[in-house]
């Protein structure tokens, strides 16, 4: 478990996440590629934590930090979701070629 | 080897799981099964590895009866306890019984149960093809059902499709039907209901397919007997007792209190005239179980002016309607006889209502002495005034649609069963209403 | 087995698994398989963490997951109907580009992770890690830890406000239907 | 680095608590029911053969299929909720210095374990492909997501105390006060929710009555038995677990640790279990709303007077 092997996996959830989010129509699938990239930077970010910092605890403050961004995305996201569909009954993306209200 | 014979052994001495259909004239007897501690009744077929067909079964079931038997669990084997009716089930049974006592009964199910286990007798094949209802359909871009990801019949299967729910959002509904062996509807009941996650949006009662002729009840009971004999009123009020403390069961058992049921069972099979008290102290078991409390209070309420002169007896006076046939039956001249009213007119309302008639007929049975009822005389049946060709379940069903819109499914149920409608006459039944939507 | 070798086997099981269910959420018929293919995924990653010793971290992320994911399941079957995968499901666009964009984005943070000299200072195995960061919580990094709470509770009620349907100008599905929609033009084949 | 047992010895022992515990949910559950019906005189061999033979008829009993169901989902289903209620079983510790595991985040694996309940019911629910499994699966989606909060609350305060998220360090500040006396509103919120998360008795919503069996509706043979064993076993670790959280686990006078242990949590066991048989079922929506309105803040004023007598 060296550090560039915990780097590389990282890399690969934040790129199939980054594939997700680019490639999806749906909204709830878009959130699910933005929520694989936050995965991957997780990783990263312990990873480097428990190999370079010596175990300093502002690295786990910063993920948790991490996983508040996380949380505030998926309620913000829902709740958008909610709305326009309830306006505009558009649940991919292209439904919506205005952001207008 | 070895250790599969012996564990058929062991499972031979288990309850046995039955899924039991009542049929015309054997609704008590099956509710009473729930007392056999040898059978395991259960609700779905799934569970079931008997299918015990208990009366008759009218031959337009037949479809839906081999399809509910095709759902229970191999081994599996169906038996039909006739129960004094002459018409055989629409699916030919693997066993008969023609004894009406259920311990002749118990003894014959245990008996088939083991003799499947042990391979003397053959699992029943399915009755209908294994097969798709219909070939894959793909018609959008992707071979999907319908337009979008949305709708279509893939597999010949309905998809849900979107439509407006109570809080403004468009969401998907599913159109189903329930019935007519659901297990916690008298048998033959058939609901459509458009349910929305588990909140009904629109209910349809479908009885009977349009086009068949209405079938008189010919099932005696005591109560169908009264319209062409005198019978003692005694008699006829110990009957009404026992039917309240049945509905009481079987509302119990759709609270997930099967342990009370079985209490009020007990009871309700061996009730006499100086048992009143015995009544309070159910009441005050119930209001403790909270069935007369939260789990009912406020569900499926009918207002009192939708029941004026339905004269459907507990229904409308458990929603303050003050009208009992007894009032104007001479026999009851004297007894004392007060029709008791609650207010509230919901699901609690109706099971306290039954529950203080109950009591109250036990009464009048003690003091009755050898009064009988004149079949000439209008007749108050437990679920309200009964006459040739005017059934209580003809007028009850009507007011389903509007009670159930709106409801959550589980208090959809609580209030059919609320509404205590008697099985011989819902199979006998067409189109209830010509108001009602037909599908 | 030694203990270096176990953890080893157990963090490249894990990273696979995670690796592969994010992938698999994008290539499932269903939307309730996208969710849980997702959620392994993040078991996953939270099993990497506590191998890494963030053991409060690791575990609260599985935590936090298991209820998220439940909600996207419920939300994507409210909205897009197909529980159950009886339609399937391949809805992209710029499926190309997007295969690039993933394909270059692993390259280059692969190449960084692989060249670049990061420091070698691993944590210290007698330290109880869980310990620590409840000290730094409510230590230190108080402020931090309060404005993340703050800033939930103010997303708590943005939520609420935006998916409510009764807002300050009346119901928010009245009035704001965008004029020219073709919906069908857009599904039909 | 707290104390584990080394992984073979772990499996086993949890294994054989939870079928111990299974039993005894058995047991229980048919001495409660035969007393609740009133049922004169008491039948102990039925009592305690009934599950036994009920085990075997449902291992002759063949599995069923529904048309076009995700059998993989199906099969997953009972095994993780098996697996997470030995999970939950695993970090309780059962004497001083005794447990399976002893993470320093035990409290939180506890919660976790519980928090993924709701993911193996709506797995189950969601499966077979059929209306009143789906039905079920949602229900207990609204369900579980509303006694979660109630549920960590209640439990986080237990960690108060102690200052340690670890369960050995909650039971060992336990000492002088249990932690029933020290947060009275603690026990009863606990209980509630331990019955909602067993989905048992008056809270069985998602295999409710009037669903005829809910998520496992369509369930036959050894599905059916693996669920009702999973979900036995996960009543039994919520006792153990709540009879070490807030009745001092091991702490008691003359007996051994462990037979304290056990006690408490047969006792548990007793309350949870006869609810069936004494509650009616509950309705869904105004449980929603008793959840978030009436528990959410009770759980709170919980852990602010537990924190308040603490400073």
């Amino acid at each position: 478990m060296t550090l560039e092997a915990l780097l590389v996996v990282a890399a690969a959830l934040f790129a199939v996440g980054l594939y997700g989010a680019i490639s999806q129509q749906s909204f709830v699938m878009l959130m699910m590629g933005l929520e694989l990239m936050i995965n991957g930077a997780l990783l990263a970010l312990i990873a480097l934590w428990a190999h370079s910092t010596g175990g300093n605890p502002q690295g786990q403050m910063l993920a948790i930090v991490f996983m508040t961004v996380m949380a505030i995305e998926m309620a913000l996201g829902f709740a958008l979701i909610t709305n326009v569909y309830r306006v505009r009954r558009a649940d991919i993306t292209e439904k919506l070629r205005k952001l207008k209200g | 080897m070895g250790l599969r014979p012996a564990v058929e052994r062991v499972a031979a001495r288990a309850p046995v799981p039955v899924f039991a259909v009542a049929g015309a004239g054997a609704q008590a007897q099956v509710d009473d099964l729930l007392l056999q501690p040898r059978l395991h009744l259960v609700d779905s077929p799934a569970a079931a590895n008997v299918l015990l067909i208990a009366g008759s079964v009218p031959a337009h079931l037949a479809g839906e009866l081999a399809r509910l038997h095709d759902g229970v669990s191999r081994p599996r084997l169906s038996l039909w306890w006739s129960l004094g009716s002459s018409v055989a089930p629409p699916m030919p049974p693997a066993v008969e019984v023609l004894d009406a006592d259920p311990s002749v009964l118990v003894e014959a199910v245990v008996d088939t149960h083991r003799r499947l286990l042990f391979g003397e007798l053959t699992s029943s094949p399915p009755v209908l093809p294994d097969e798709e209802p219909a070939p894959w359909r793909g018609i959008g871009p992707y071979g999907q059902g319908g337009t979008g990801m949305t709708g279509g019949v893939p597999y010949g299967r309905p998809m849900a499709e979107v439509a407006p729910d109570r809080d403004g959002l468009r969401l998907d509904q599913l159109t189903v039907r329930i019935g007519p062996f659901f297990a916690r509807f008298p048998t033959g009941l058939v609901l459509e209901v458009q349910l929305q996650g588990d909140v009904v949006q629109q209910a349809h009662v479908v009885v009977a397919p349009e086009g068949e002729a209405a079938v008189e009840v010919d099932v005696p009971t005591t109560f169908r007997d009264a319209l062409n004999t005198p019978v003692p009123v005694s008699v006829l009020e110990l009957e009404r007792a026992r039917s309240h403390l049945r509905s009481i069961a079987s509302a119990l058992v759709a609270h997930q209190l099967p342990s009370l049921a079985r209490r009020v069972l007990r009871f309700a099979s061996n009730v006499h005239p100086d048992q009143s008290e015995d009544v309070q102290r159910l009441h005050r078991l119930l209001r403790r179980s909270q069935v007369l409390g939260w789990a009912t209070k406020g569900v499926g309420p009918i207002p009192s002016d939708q029941l004026e002169g339905t004269a459907t007896g507990p229904v409308a006076r458990a929603s303050g309607v003050d009208q009992d046939e007894r009032t104007t039956d001479p026999a009851y001249l004297g007894l004392g006889f007060e029709p008791i009213v609650h207010d509230g007119g919901d699901a609690r309302a109706r099971m306290a209502q039954r529950l203080a008639e109950a009591g109250q007929a036990l009464q009048l049975a003690g003091r009755a002495g050898d009064r009988h009822h004149d079949p000439e005389a209008s007749l108050e049946s437990p679920r309200g005034r009964l006459a040739v060709g005017d059934l209580p379940a003809q007028r009850l069903l009507p007011l389903l649609p509007a009670v159930l819109e709106g409801m959550e499914w589980g208090d959809a149920v609580s209030t059919v069963v609320s509404l205590d409608l008697d099985t011989d006459e819902v199979l006998a039944l067409r189109s209830p209403d010509r108001e009602l939507p037909v599908p | 087995m030694n203990r270096s070798l176990t953890v080893d086997v157990l963090f490249w099981c894990f990273a696979a698994g995670s690796v592969l269910t994010g992938y698999l959420v994008f290539r499932t018929d269903s939307m309730v398989r996208a969710a849980f293919w997702l959620l392994a995924s993040f078991v996953g990653v939270g099993a990497i963490l506590v191998l890494l010793a963030a053991e409060f971290l690791g575990v609260v992320l599985i935590l936090m997951m298991a209820g998220e994911m439940l909600i996207m399941a419920v939300v994507m079957v409210m909205f897009m109907m197909n529980p159950a995968g009886l339609n399937p499901m391949f809805m992209v666009h710029q499926h190309r580009f997007a295969v690039a964009a993933g394909v270059v984005s692993f390259a280059g943070l692969s190449a960084v992770a692989l060249t670049v000299d990061f420091p070698d200072q691993p944590v210290d195995p007698a330290v109880d890690a869980t310990a620590e960061l409840g000290f730094e919580l409510l230590g230190d990094s108080m402020l931090v830890f309060q404005t993340a709470g703050v800033a939930l509770l103010a997303t708590m009620i943005g939520a609420i406000a935006l998916a409510s349907r009764n807002g300050r100008f009346g119901t928010a599905d009245e009035g704001s239907l965008e004029p020219a929609l073709d919906i069908e033009e857009l599904e039909s084949p | 680095m707290r104390a584990y047992l080394d992984p073979g010895a772990a499996v086993v022992s949890v294994a054989v608590a939870m079928v111990v515990g299974v039993y005894v949910v058995a047991v229980i559950d048919g001495t409660a029911g035969r007393l609740a019906a009133g049922a004169g005189r008491s039948d102990l061999g039925a009592v305690l053969l009934d599950p036994l033979r009920t085990v075997a008829l449902l291992l002759t009993q063949r599995r069923r299929r529904t048309e076009r169901a995700d059998a993989p989902g199906w099969a997953l289903a009972p095994g993780l909720l098996g697996g997470l209620a030995a999970t939950g079983l695993a970090v309780v510790p059962v004497g001083p210095g005794t447990a399976v595991a002893d993470p320093s985040t035990g409290f939180v694996v506890f919660a976790t374990a519980i928090a993924f309940v709701m993911i193996a019911v709506f797995l189950h629910g969601w499966s077979p492909n059929s209306l009143f499994p789906l039905i079920g699966a949602y229900r207990y989606g609204a369900q579980a997501l509303s006694l979660q909060i109630p549920f960590l609350l209640a439990m986080l305060a237990t960690a108060l105390p102690a200052e340690s998220l670890a369960v050995m360090d909650i039971v060992e500040a336990q000492a002088d006060l249990w932690n029933v006396v020290r947060q009275p509103l603690g026990l009863p919120l606990y209980l509630m929710v331990g019955v909602g998360v067993s989905f048992w008795g008056p809270l069985n919503l998602p295999d409710g009555a009037d669903l005829i069996g809910g998520t496992s509706a369509e369930d036959a043979g050894t599905d059916r038995l693996a669920w009702e064993l999973a979900r036995a076993a996960m009543l039994f670790s919520i006792a153990a677990m709540g009879a070490a959280a807030f009745l001092g686990g091991w702490w008691g006078p003359l007996l051994p640790g462990p037979v304290w242990m056990a006690l408490k949590t047969l006792f548990l066991l007793v309350v949870m279990v006869s609810s069936r048989h004494l509650v009616a079922r509950v309705r869904i929506e105004p449980f929603v709303v008793a959840c978030w309105a009436v528990f959410i803040p009770l759980a709170l004023v919980n852990i602010f007077v537990s924190g308040a007598l603490l400073l």
